[in-house]
């Protein structure tokens, strides 16, 4: 398909969105400061313009077109609802810098926000100001090291992170400007407990963990983690990221953590957007309370207001220009408002029963499990070792292949340890149904691999394009139009 | 003979008592299979894993019963009606303008909106094509070559940018080992990317110095500059236009970073740049890394996010770039394809190494500015920013006639905002304004030291002749309600 | 050395005098290579078969000048708060439901709102099979066995059901040769129904005899069937609910008019049928024909439109129906499609003899139906149509309470609409109410003779316990203002 | 693609849109009311209506994702802005019966549009009533019939139209009680005069004609035409479903018509749908002002209101409930008001401009021409007679082997004197490019079938289905789902 600036052409003045000014009169910017050369930005009609993206919408997959078991995405329903209830008009008018009185509406949303967080996090206080669930990180590290500083416990200079931990758990702790080290992992997918206690020691700044882990199993040994962590002076900081697995069961408070972060994309229910916005609110102790990024809502009798750093000294700062991702968290709170207390639990309970099932089906289909003697969490990992021995088949063909299947592919080596793994994530929004077909099509792939692995290697086949060379891509970057 | 309405009530106590729940499609027939092939008796033990003594599934005060869509639809449209900024004035980093009802249409598309990153490229193909015509709009209103996929937001963006830089240009280690490295960023630039940039740059031994601006135009001046270059520094950043709305002397301002050996940020208004310079042309080399808030593009200002940031640069700096990048490539059959590229920079496989400890973006809020630039075209982008320019200069002729008003910076140049130095403290002006439903300005007395009686007016395309004559009445109103007082 | 803003304007006039226009893609360039490949000199000549003396390009006194979309937005968001009819009890055709927002934002997306009639219907598997499965639905809801693609709305299906009965079971030839087909409509219809019904019928010799209704009930009575029953009929017409509300006794009628010869004719309430009684169930055979108003499967109330007409039937009449009907079929390879079929019944094949001169239908709000009741499902229209009950039920009691106030129609069996007897003209109460920014129902003195002081009030799901309690406390205020005056 | 109610499950209860009373009490419903039967409607979760719905809506083609030169249909772009504005809160939430005092901001519109019609038509009076265009002409029949009888003139019993006419004229004569009579057409495409001179009389109620006919032709002798009825006492009617090749050059009025409908999905641009809803309104000349279908909106002093059928005794009555597809007509208002009173003429020359572009290159391209001396209207036809002959390829086959090229195809068949023929219209919103890549296909096709015409005549290959069995339709209709 073409791209729009071939579209194009010189001259086509077709937009409607043409505007003069309320008068004409003298202007005031200097010749010399005015632009010469063309913007590069294509001339299309309205039509074409149209056309156009809605074509290339239907290039893509998303939950709302298939089954998208991407492990560690938690790409569960999206509400509609919550949609347009964010894209009313009041709130999209909504001036971050208009006076508070104007945004009683949007304030009360976000306050009430932030206490359903800590109810389901129990944690002492939160604040919705990062916007991802990286900057969530960024501000919980840093929150950390805000708190050792304050104490004058300079001589803190690692994070311990898990090696099966997501990227940006070690990058964070890079940003925040900690050398990072990596526990090892047992080979039941548990943090190996003896050799934290070997690693920790007054140079811990903190522990960053996610429970359940990304080897889609519960971190059983959790006290005990928490301990060796606090006994050595350091805080544990919870990655929010597999929340969906446990909310309303267990809460990061209650295992020992001093810090968290949410992705509101995945246990909320927000939309992806094909890569964000997200939102990544952070909750925090009583103890790092006096480091929260700002800003955070409070409430003064009936007026909700904004709180700003002046009016916490101790806070880490700013996370964006004005108060983060405010309709990506319009759209949790809705989400958390439609399935209410009651309907949080079931989240867990269901995306943990979906989990189990696919892993039960899968394995009774001959496949590998990662972990066969752990419960799933609302995730687990197969692994295609013994195909790709056998064939030569890989797990990112197999994964191609599923695509032409009319699935998403779960996602594929990760984590690291798990060799020519997939990790598979139902979610609880879809249907045992669905599952079913998803276990019949992993079947006959399996199959398909055994019988005429050629047609797996080079799948997919039915795709708007066939596998792309992404070898090329990088040797010769190719990253805006030119007219050349 | 008459049923009781109770019998009506079923289905409510199914969902209280059986475990229906909206987004969750089991029927109790579904969960005796599943528990079956699973081989547990019941949910709860699905989570036998879970010790005992952590688990809780009560204590949520604040988390209330769950609403219908109907109801709760209700609630948030009372609260939009307690929301928004009547007629606005306010920017300062936020602006209003008018966004062509089709890009949200098609951004709103189930399959941009519910898609997740495009790991899968084959399965993806809109998405990293509509972000490579993004990235390809940047750096064509940038007039660099190489954009990323966006930061979180402008703010983020100068912080990258930043960071970026000093690792591009660090400092030369001076001869007591270590220098911290130092980046120029004159108070003109807008207080919040400041304090931003300071929180996300001080862990990594990063000096942010801050020049004084000139009382006149509100821009950068030399004298301020001078004042610091006694120690090397990696990097200047140059904002346009800046906090006052006011267009800083860029051509003067790269060329001298450049003799000096820094890297030059430019932080714009992508919107300004349909009629000002662009950075890759600022100087004689032009700026060597623009960044800035896409908000303008089709973000509606939503209390202040989602919004992006966009990150364009020179090509030689392409590997320094933090952020997810998507190439062209081709397909086995030698089709035109995208992919996500570059990625040996990003988390997820250099981990600590990373430049930058980003995942999730921007993403939908540049498919949002992509159709928005297509539906307006160069020229459409350019009346657009000529209008707001034309308005400010409209209200400018109106408020100055007013007595006890004038200019703060009387030398500025202006695009779309400016500062008026009132007769009274700016705080209670705008509290009156307000009164007749008009958010008047920003008052800067909170923001910058010693301008209480300073106000930041924003004017864009969106207001009309009426307005500008409603907002002088109304100015006047309140200066004078002073006087009669 | 400052341009002037006029050269911002170049672009407006651009507009005017060269010939760009928002909806038309063509440059100049375009234009001159366009006429070149026609052999014309410019667009003028395209038009030379047009006699000259009837031409006219100006005189149009009504039509303004362009508008951009941003300012006609800002208009139409002025005049739009300018409409709606605040807390709203009026029913009497058109009802207020929740309306799940996934509808409008699935039934909005361009290949159902752009595309043309699925003519092609390779191209077009998307809206036929919707509409299949919105045939589907009615089906299952009227429990009749055919269902067409829609018709304009409520009153016109009426009107059509009328002559298909008609068709279907013409008069026989009496003494003087042919008689005119009568059919019975009830005074219970609603009044508008009527209208149309007259309007649609009067010219194919078809008479509409309305029988008179019980005035304890506010239905259909015997005696007043019995009246007209002197001369044979081809239909009865058999409305559930009635215009007031009332719920009709439709197992007696049935079978009283199918015991005459007559076809029934049954005009639904589709939410109704949830709860009550389906058409295809009613006596011992079943009404013959079903039709009413789709509006309340996701519609919005929007001023009276667009809604749609529904209309189904036995399958023996199915050859009478009028408009299109969808069904399913294989392809070459044998998988299963949809097309339009039984076409030789429509006016593009049958032209002057066809069943009705309907083309375009009301497409897509059947899209809009089948994905309204798929998202509420069997449990969720009927809780729906229980809370619209139980809500008209709970404003009853309150408003009893009042003194004065009392039931129009004492012995009436409602589902979500009554009438009430008050002590004053209820023209002047609703005004009163209006007031309170509530809608409070529709006086149906201008409707129906001598009921001046009867108030029809509709109260659906969307009502909460507060707004019942304001609506009393209004209604109170308003009688007890005539008191004290 | 499965339907809906095979992805029901008994049992499932997933509906957000669950409503309770808003407080319990005694029912008033006898059972032996109620509804025992199920309802039958399917019982899916939000996400698998969403997915279903969203994924059926990817197998249609729309002017959003193809160019449709549906010949008669006027296929142009559907400004997103005007749906928009037609689905603004105020608008939606507007009760037909409520006070005229609390809708006037959609009564302002409405009244704006009736005058911009009138402009547009060269008529005195306009109601907006009619919800379709087929309805519109019954309401102008309708009106015709009710001039003649207020004037006693009983004896016209007989309406004519040309034999190239939409079937819906002759159907709606039929539906008002008159017998039909057709007019034979000139091998120019033109309205035989002589005969017409022939078939008028006493008995001659009225001409239904549009111009531009649906040949795509300018009927040159109109205004003799009209002398002609006018003469025999009869009327005319004016079928605007092709005024969009006309508009703001030359209007009905001036051309002697007497009545006119306009289809506001053709020349205003709303959408259709699927198959509507559309809207009709109808203009007529002062003679029948008192005949106008109600209601109308009136304005008097600031104060619009609506005036219902006692004001005018006249009126043929209602067409509708309420007051027609108000949504619609909003619709058509929002697009006129963006294109103005300088653009709506430039519709008509580019709809122009193109069709005869395209008749040009087509021509060229080798072709047959309907009507080769004529200048195209907004429309044209070709005949694949000579194509039918050589390679028994019929315009069939021709229409679904352009699906294939990924464009939705002509009119065929229709007119029916012309054989083998489809009826292109391009209408003014496409750009020359997609005009050129249409020839580019359709001449593709033509060496196809000339080279290889089983590929022709099996198309469509690359549509969800390929060609469908419409005999088996017909014969074993199959119209509703069925759990037997």
């Amino acid at each position: 398909m073409s791209v729009i600036f071939e579209q194009s052409q010189a001259g086509r003045l077709a937009s409607l969105h043409q505007n003069a000014p309320a008068e004409s009169g003298e202007a005031t910017l200097p010749e010399s400061l005015l632009r010469q050369s063309p913007s590069g930005l294509p001339e299309v009609s309205e039509l074409q313009a149209v056309r156009h993206y809605t074509r290339l919408s239907q290039k893509n997959y998303g939950i709302d077109t298939h089954f998208y078991p991407l492990g560690s995405c938690t790409m569960k329903y999206n509400p509609r609802g919550a949609h347009r209830m964010a894209m009313l008009p009041g709130f999209l008018d909504a001036h971050p810098l208009a006076d508070d009185s104007l945004n009683q509406g949007v304030l009360a949303c976000l306050y009430e926000l932030q206490g359903m967080i800590g109810d389901l996090t129990g944690m002492a206080g939160v604040s919705l100001a990062p916007m991802a669930g990286a900057q969530g990180e960024f501000a919980g590290v840093a929150m950390m090291r805000a708190y050792h500083t304050a104490r004058r416990d300079d001589a803190r200079v690692e994070i311990l992170t898990p090696d099966a931990a997501h990227g940006t758990n070690p990058a964070t702790a890079s940003m925040c400007g900690y050398v990072v080290r990596e526990i090892p992992t047992t080979d039941q997918g548990d943090v190996d407990v003896e050799a934290l206690k070997q690693m920790v020691g007054p140079q811990t700044a903190g522990l960053m963990l996610t429970n359940p882990s990304t080897l889609g199993v519960f971190e059983r040994s959790i006290s005990e983690i928490s301990a060796i962590v606090h006994a050595a002076g350091g805080l544990l900081y919870y990655d929010g990221a597999n929340l969906n697995a446990i909310a309303g069961r267990v809460r990061p408070g209650d295992m020992g953590f001093d810090c968290v972060h949410v992705n509101v994309h995945k246990t909320f229910a927000t939309p992806h957007g094909g890569g964000g916005p997200g939102a990544g609110p952070v909750g925090v102790s009583e103890r790092l309370l006096p480091h929260l990024p700002m800003p955070v809502v409070v409430r003064e009798g009936d007026e909700y207001r904004l709180q700003h750093c002046d009016e916490r000294p101790g806070s880490i700062g700013r996370m964006s220009t004005f108060h983060g991702n405010i309709g990506v968290l319009l759209r949790a709170y809705a989400y958390l408002r439609l399935v209410g207390r009651e309907g949080i639990a079931r989240v867990a309970d269901y995306a943990t029963l979906n989990a189990n099932y696919l892993m039960a089906r899968l394995r009774d289909a001959g496949f590998q499990l990662a972990f066969p003697e752990r419960r799933a969490t609302h995730e687990f990992i197969i692994s295609l070792k013994p195909l790709t021995d056998a064939t030569g088949v890989r797990a990112l063909d197999v994964a191609k292949r599923l695509l032409d299947y009319g699935f998403y592919a779960p996602t594929i080596y990760f984590p690291m340890l798990v060799p020519e793994c997939m990790l598979i994530e139902p979610t609880e929004s879809e249907s045992r149904e669905e599952l079913d077909r998803f276990v019949d099509a992993l079947t006959a792939i399996l199959q398909e691999a055994r019988e005429n692995p050629e047609l797996v290697k080079t799948a997919p086949h039915k795709t708007p394009v066939s596998r792309l060379d992404e070898t090329r891509a990088a040797r010769k970057p190719d990253l805006a139009f030119s007219r050349g | 003979m008459f049923c009781r309405i109770e019998l009506f009530f079923r289905i409510e106590l199914f969902f209280r008592i059986e475990g229906g729940m909206p987004f969750i499609p089991h029927t109790q027939e579904d969960l005796r299979i599943m528990l079956d092939a699973i081989g547990a008796a019941d949910v709860e033990a699905l989570f036998d894993e879970i010790p005992a003594n952590i688990r809780s599934r009560d204590a949520m005060p604040n988390m209330p019963e769950a609403l219908s869509e109907m109801a709760l639809m209700r609630l948030m449209r009372e609260r939009a009606g307690q929301s928004g900024a009547g007629l606005n004035f306010i920017g300062a980093g936020a602006y209003e303008h008018h966004i062509p009802a089709a890009v949200w249409e098609i951004a709103g598309r189930g399959e941009f909106y519910t898609a997740y990153t495009p790991y899968q490229a084959e399965a993806s193909q809109g998405m990293l094509q509509a972000i490579w015509e993004f990235q390809s709009m940047m750096c064509g209103l940038t007039a660099l070559e190489v954009s990323n996929a966006s930061l979180y937001d402008g703010a983020t963006a100068l912080a990258e940018a930043i960071l970026m830089a000093v690792r591009a240009n660090p400092p030369k280690k001076g001869p007591d080992g270590d220098r911290p490295a130092r980046v120029l960023i004159p108070a003109s630039v807008h207080p919040k990317y400041r304090q931003v940039a300071a929180a996300m740059t001080r862990h990594q031994g990063i000096e942010l110095v801050e020049p004084s601006f000139c009382a006149k135009r509100g821009a950068a001046s030399m004298n301020g500059l001078n004042l610091v270059e006694d120690e090397p520094f990696s990097a200047l950043v140059i904002p346009l236009p800046n906090f006052f709305g006011s267009i800083e002397d860029v051509d003067t301002l790269t060329d001298w970073a450049h003799k000096r050996g820094a890297l030059v940020i430019a932080q714009v208004n992508p919107m300004a740049l349909a009629l000002l310079k662009p950075p890759g042309e600022w100087g004689a080399a032009g700026a060597d890394i623009a960044c800035g808030e896409g908000q303008p593009l089709g973000a509606p200002l939503s209390f202040g996010g989602p919004y992006f940031g966009f990150l364009t640069c020179r090509q030689k700096l392409a590997r320094q770039m933090p952020g997810r990048i998507v190439g062209r490539t081709v397909d086995k059959d030698e089709r035109e394809g995208f992919v996500l590229t570059l990625q040996a920079r990003e988390q997820h496989i250099r981990r600590a190494k990373a430049t930058s400890n980003i995942c999730t973006n921007q993403g939908l809020m540049t498919v949002v500015a992509a159709i928005h630039l297509s539906l307006l075209g160069p020229e459409g982008l350019r009346s657009a920013a000529s209008a707001c320019h034309g308005n400010l200069n409209a209200l400018r002729r109106r408020v100055e006639r007013i007595d006890g008003v004038s200019l703060w910076f009387p030398e500025a140049v202006s695009f779309h905002e400016m500062v008026l130095k009132l007769p009274m403290d700016a705080a209670l002006v705008v509290e009156r304004m307000r009164g007749e439903g008009i958010s008047a300005g920003l008052p800067l007395g909170e923001w910058v030291e010693g301008m209480d009686n300073a106000l930041l007016v924003c004017v864009t395309e969106t207001k009309t002749a009426e307005d500008l004559d409603r907002y002088a009445a109304a100015l006047s109103a309140a200066l004078h309600r002073e006087a009669g007082a």
